[in-house]
């Protein structure tokens, strides 16, 4: 079970146009891991993650998530979407509905699950990112911090396998990013399956089993967060590092 | 002979502004089923669709209501299909403002943040889901002041209606104004209830966009 | 049916209708002439110090947008000589397209000013330049740049509006396509073409436009 | 549709103006009224069906007819060749003189004098076509959608003398009377007749046998008294260029 | 020389409508000094900052800059701008012109310098801040770390007696904190004055002279970096600089 493949990436290539955003990337996620993904801007990372719920098509290689292999068929698109929870860097909760429809309305509309049914679970997922007391608010009402919990929440309720995160605390003021990375951090623990793309290195130290390094749409480095920070292999990786920590 | 204008005269010109309200009323709900359509076909993805879509707005944003009127009434005539008077001129409007209109909630549709429909998918949520739930709501609220704005150039639009035999109140007061001979009176008159129709519309309109602005201030 | 389309009409009268044409961009380019002169100053004296002009501008403004163009036209052809002010129909046209579209450029203008970022204007005063430098220098052109769909959109409604000043006997393609008809009694050929004609205005119009677009607004954004 | 359709519909399509006194028009209450409406449900009693009007602009009358808008034309359509290729004329039912009319003190006495002024007729209209093949080269003619903006352009001064038919003269100095408007120059009379479809034989000879018989048990006499303030003038067997019957 | 006063606010009072930003401040600035100004959000920072520049009136107090008291004539506040350059967060580069055009604008408008000269002072800044070979491009076609370094140019060729930066990199991916974070090291190194709102604390360490920390529109506390890092004095300071170092 622990050992079972959840997420598994063979050979995925990506074009924007002319412009090859992943080359020839192959990543295995199993049930349960911690993923931080790291590197610089443009590399490919959230185009990594956005091929994997398919926000993105590839045009070369495989991707299988939890059994299902995409094929371009809508039905297997959308399998696999309730498969994946996403948190963007921008929130995007949806501004004209309160807190608890935003949780409720995947559930209700996609898993077809009853109105009371997605109530309770929103609200028990709204009490578990600690903001059980918002739920009738509207996002513009609370902090980027407080929405960004909102928007971990939302994906939550559709009881996903494995959970993707965009730099969700790049948008947030510095008083704010410690209550999300603990969010994520009680997410971790409870067994959560993650890919994460942040440049928190204390996260990345905490949580991560492994840390991936990509440059230029490929995978160039990966390692224990122990190793990967004290000892990194390759002299992009070393630069890189070198940049990020600097003035830390 | 020749009637001065007075209270018959300014019930006729009521007559026609009951013409121009229904003729209002169903051009802009027939423009805003048309022009949904418009809108969602013109945001399709697909290449193919979304030009020959342009290339619709583009005839009828690009030409005058007034021949368009013509050509509808008479042309759908000459190919055997005789309808009347008040079909035509419902078609003829509806085509039209379903132009304009799906143009302007194209506008609103694509100005919903990316992110948006991004989350929606990601939720795993169908087209339909996420226009009717995400991106529709979203797209009405920026796209109001315009709309609102664009039935403002549909009252006055209706005037045109009268090329094809409606008495209207353009018409109507062209009508009264060949009796009564005061034309500056009569036009005085029916530009007042054109002005009274119509600028509440547009003060409802410019106060939700001071508001919208604002909103998209925070 | 006991009608035939018969299109040779229009044909015969190619080189009228052109003339038609040349009559009716006339009309339109020179009102929107007028009408961004209406509009540039409207928005100024919109913001100016003194009560009475902005009450002016506003109330121009509503009275314009809010009324038919063909009642527009007809109290300045009909009814300015009452007051002594008589202009010949070419003159009224002018004024009454570029009054009508001078108001809209008036609300679309002070929108595209609005709109410029407030941090854009403080950093041009941040560097010390005066608020006439700053609205030359900074604000005006991103100011256009942003309004230009829709200052050209209602240039084009404008456009297809000077079709109702056949109703003061002003010379532009929809009097001389009456006339036509009148001669002929080709109606639906006439009109039909005409529509054709109008078509090909506005899209050469909407290419002129890009064009200008291209050569004065085309600063790379993200 | 054919005259069979139309009788067994119980409705006949007339088309008329609708705003030009006292040949057509709507009046204050909304009924159409005129000489034409007269004849218009003179001409339905006449087929035993309903009238029912479409009120239609001077130039939007032919239109109407030819792409079966309308079943017959009661709309002060004179007679013209050039029309008359378009449409199938009936026998005259009513007269017209067309004239050039100006304010007393204005001084025309020639064709050429129309040269000196500026002269407004309504677009499309018979004056339109009389003025403009009478005019001096190099006139100015301006040309406006209806009568009451014809008027008005000359009660306002835009214009100095107008295209009138019989009715303009009265209806000018109902407004200005200090002004003396009067006809300065005969044109010509013109008959105005109804109008159907070019080979359309049934319905032109229908047309025919109504006007035949109206003129001769005193009705159209009637309609002169009330309307034209005149007895019924005599009309001309035939108009060059003008059939009045399907060749 | 060196110990002459650049900067001197006193008593300094500001209100927004009802609000009051600004409680009462007063701050000493030498020529050459180098202050970072920290605090959490909605403390004052900037709007102290834009004092300085009269970016926003003040109701009460005095603010004397290079010897100039701002009384409210046009000539004085165009005077003291001239000697004090700005950095924004979010850049501000005029979009229309070209990185060389956005730097020559304001020599040659109000300080009357001709076309040449304004040139060639361009693409000295331009080259000192390392971005002279893209003196021909247009601000969107740079990273945000190339504008915010073509911003300080800009400034800097108005050749001022003190530069003030509001939170210059915070707008920025942080790979190119860095490379902005040097320019400024370089600039402060150069011996230019400068007033710093920056949550940047390695910088702080670095660079500045005074630490002063904001809350609610006053000034809490200031001292030299170390001390201030150290052993902060006041409650609300520990608890500030705790939030803001956890995640690092
Ligand atoms: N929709 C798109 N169209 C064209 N090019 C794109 C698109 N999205 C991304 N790219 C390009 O693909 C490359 C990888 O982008 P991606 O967003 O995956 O980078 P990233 O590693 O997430 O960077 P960042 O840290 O800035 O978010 C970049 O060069 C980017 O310009
Ligand atoms: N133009 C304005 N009108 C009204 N209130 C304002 C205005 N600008 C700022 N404020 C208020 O003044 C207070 C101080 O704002 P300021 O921008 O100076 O804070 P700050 O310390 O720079 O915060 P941040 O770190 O978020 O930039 C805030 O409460 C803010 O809401
Ligand atoms: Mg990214
Ligand atoms: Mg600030």
């Amino acid at each position: 079970m622990q050992d079972q493949i959840l997420i598994e990436m063979k050979g995925v290539q990506k074009w924007y146009g002319g412009y090859q955003a992943l080359r020839n990337v192959d990543l295995t996620v199993r049930r349960g891991e911690k993923i931080v993904l790291c590197g610089p801007s443009g590399s490919g990372k959230s185009t990594l993650i956005r091929c994997i719920n398919r926000l993105e098509a590839i045009q070369q290689g495989s991707i299988v998530v939890n059994g299902h292999r995409f094929d371009d068929s809508i039905k297997a698109i959308d399998v696999v979407r309730q498969d994946v929870g996403m948190v963007f860097q921008s929130f995007n909760l949806f501004p004209h509905m309160t807190v608890l429809q935003n949780c409720m309305l995947a559930p209700i509309r996609a898993r077809r699950i009853s109105k009371t049914e997605a109530e309770a679970s929103a609200r028990k997922y709204l009490e578990r990112v600690r903001i059980g007391e918002q739920a009738e608010k509207y996002p513009a009402q609370l902090s980027g911090g407080q929405q960004q919990r909102v928007a971990i929440a939302r994906a939550l309720c559709m009881q996903p396998k494995v959970m993707l995160f965009d730099e969700p605390t790049s948008a947030l003021d510095p008083e704010m990013v410690k209550e999300v990375l603990d969010t994520m951090t009680g997410l971790a623990n409870d067994g959560m399956t993650m890919i994460c793309v942040t440049h928190e290195m204390g996260f990345a130290r905490q949580v991560a089993d492994r840390v991936i390094f990509m440059a230029e749409g490929q995978i160039i480095e990966e390692g224990v967060p122990d190793a990967f920070f004290r000892n990194p292999q390759h002299a992009r990786t070393k630069q890189f590092l070198g940049e990020i920590l600097a003035h830390h | 002979m020749t009637p001065h204008f007075g209270v018959p005269e300014f019930g006729f010109l009521l007559r026609g502004l009951q013409w121009t309200v229904l003729l209002t009323l169903v051009a802009f709900v027939g423009g805003c089923t048309a022009g949904l359509v418009v809108a969602l076909l013109r945001t399709c993805g697909r290449t193919t669709v979304e030009w020959i879509v342009r290339i619709y707005i583009g005839i009828f944003q690009g030409t005058p209501l007034l021949l368009q009127l013509f050509v509808v009434y008479y042309g759908l005539a000459l190919l055997g299909l005789k309808l009347s008077a008040f079909v035509a001129v419902a078609i003829g409007f509806t085509v039209n403002a379903s132009a304009f209109l799906g143009e302007i909630w194209r506008g609103a549709i694509q100005a919903v943040p990316r992110g948006q429909t991004e989350a929606a998918m990601a939720l795993g949520l169908h087209y339909s889901a996420r226009m009717r739930d995400i991106v529709l709501p979203q797209a009405i609220r920026i796209a109001l002041p315009a709309t609102i704005g664009y039935l403002v150039q549909l009252i006055k639009g209706t005037s045109l209606a009268a090329i094809v035999g409606f008495i209207e109140l353009a018409r109507a007061g062209q009508i009264v104004s060949n009796q009564t001979y005061q034309p500056l009176l009569v036009f005085g008159v029916v530009g007042a209830m054109y002005f009274i129709l119509c600028w509440p519309l547009s003060w409802w309109g410019s106060r939700m966009e001071a508001r919208l602005a604002l909103a998209g201030q925070r | 049916m006991g009608y035939t389309l018969d299109f040779s009409v229009v044909w015969h009268a190619m080189p009228a209708l052109l003339w038609g044409c040349v009559g009716t961009l006339g009309l339109a380019l020179a009102g929107m002439t007028l009408a961004m002169i209406i509009g540039v100053a409207g928005v100024a004296a919109r913001d100016a110090k003194a009560a009475w002009l902005r009450a002016i501008v506003i109330g121009f403004v509503e009275i314009v947008r809010n009324t038919p163009f063909l009642v527009q036209i007809f109290f300045l052809f009909f009814a300015l000589p009452l007051v002594g002010v008589k202009l010949n129909p070419t003159a009224t046209a002018i004024i009454a397209l570029g009054v009508n579209g001078g108001a809209y450029a008036i609300e679309i203008i002070r929108g595209g000013v609005q709109s410029i970022h407030k941090g854009q204007i403080e950093a041009g005063y941040a560097l010390g330049l005066h608020k006439g430098q700053v609205f030359r220098s900074i604000v005006l052109k991103p100011a256009l740049r942003a309004i230009y769909p829709s200052l050209t959109g209602q240039f084009i409604m404008l456009t297809l509006t000077s079709s109702i000043c056949s109703a003061v006997s002003a010379y532009e393609l929809t009097s001389v396509a009456q006339r036509i008809e009148s001669d002929t009694f080709r109606s639906f050929e006439v009109y039909f073409f005409v529509t054709f004609l109008y078509l090909a205005i506005s899209w050469l119009l909407m290419a002129g436009f890009a064009i200008i677009s291209h050569r004065f607004f085309s600063y790379p954004t993200r | 549709g054919t005259l069979e359709d139309v009788k067994k519909k119980g409705v006949v399509v007339i088309g008329i103006q609708g705003d030009n006194p006292p040949w057509g028009y709507v009046d204050s209450s909304g009924k159409q009224d005129g000489i034409d409406a007269d004849m218009g449900r003179a001409f339905a009693e006449y087929l035993g069906v309903k009238a029912e009007f479409v009120p239609l602009a001077v130039a939007n009358r032919i239109p109407a007819l030819t792409t079966g808008r309308v079943d017959i034309l009661f709309a002060t359509m004179a007679m013209l060749p050039e029309r008359a290729k378009v449409v199938q004329y009936s026998k005259p039912y009513v007269a017209n003189q067309i004239t050039l009319v100006a304010a007393q003190a204005t001084p025309i006495n020639s064709n050429a004098d129309m040269g000196k002024y500026v002269i407004g007729v309504p677009r499309s209209s018979t004056q339109d076509t009389q003025v403009t093949n009478n005019a001096p080269a190099g006139a100015e003619i301006r040309r406006f959608d209806d009568d009451a903006a014809t008027i008005q352009a000359l009660l306002s001064g835009q214009v100095q003398a107008v295209g009138a038919n019989s009715f303009y003269p009265q209806r000018l100095n109902a407004a200005k009377p200090e002004l003396g408007f009067e006809p300065k120059l005969h044109f010509t009379a013109l008959y105005n007749g109804a109008c159907t479809r070019l080979g359309e034989k049934e319905w032109n000879e229908t047309a025919n046998k109504f006007v035949d018989q109206i003129k001769s048990n005193g009705k159209l006499a009637a309609f002169y008294a009330k309307w034209m303030k005149a007895p019924v003038p005599v009309f001309p067997d035939s108009v060059p260029g003008v059939p009045f019957t399907v060749q």
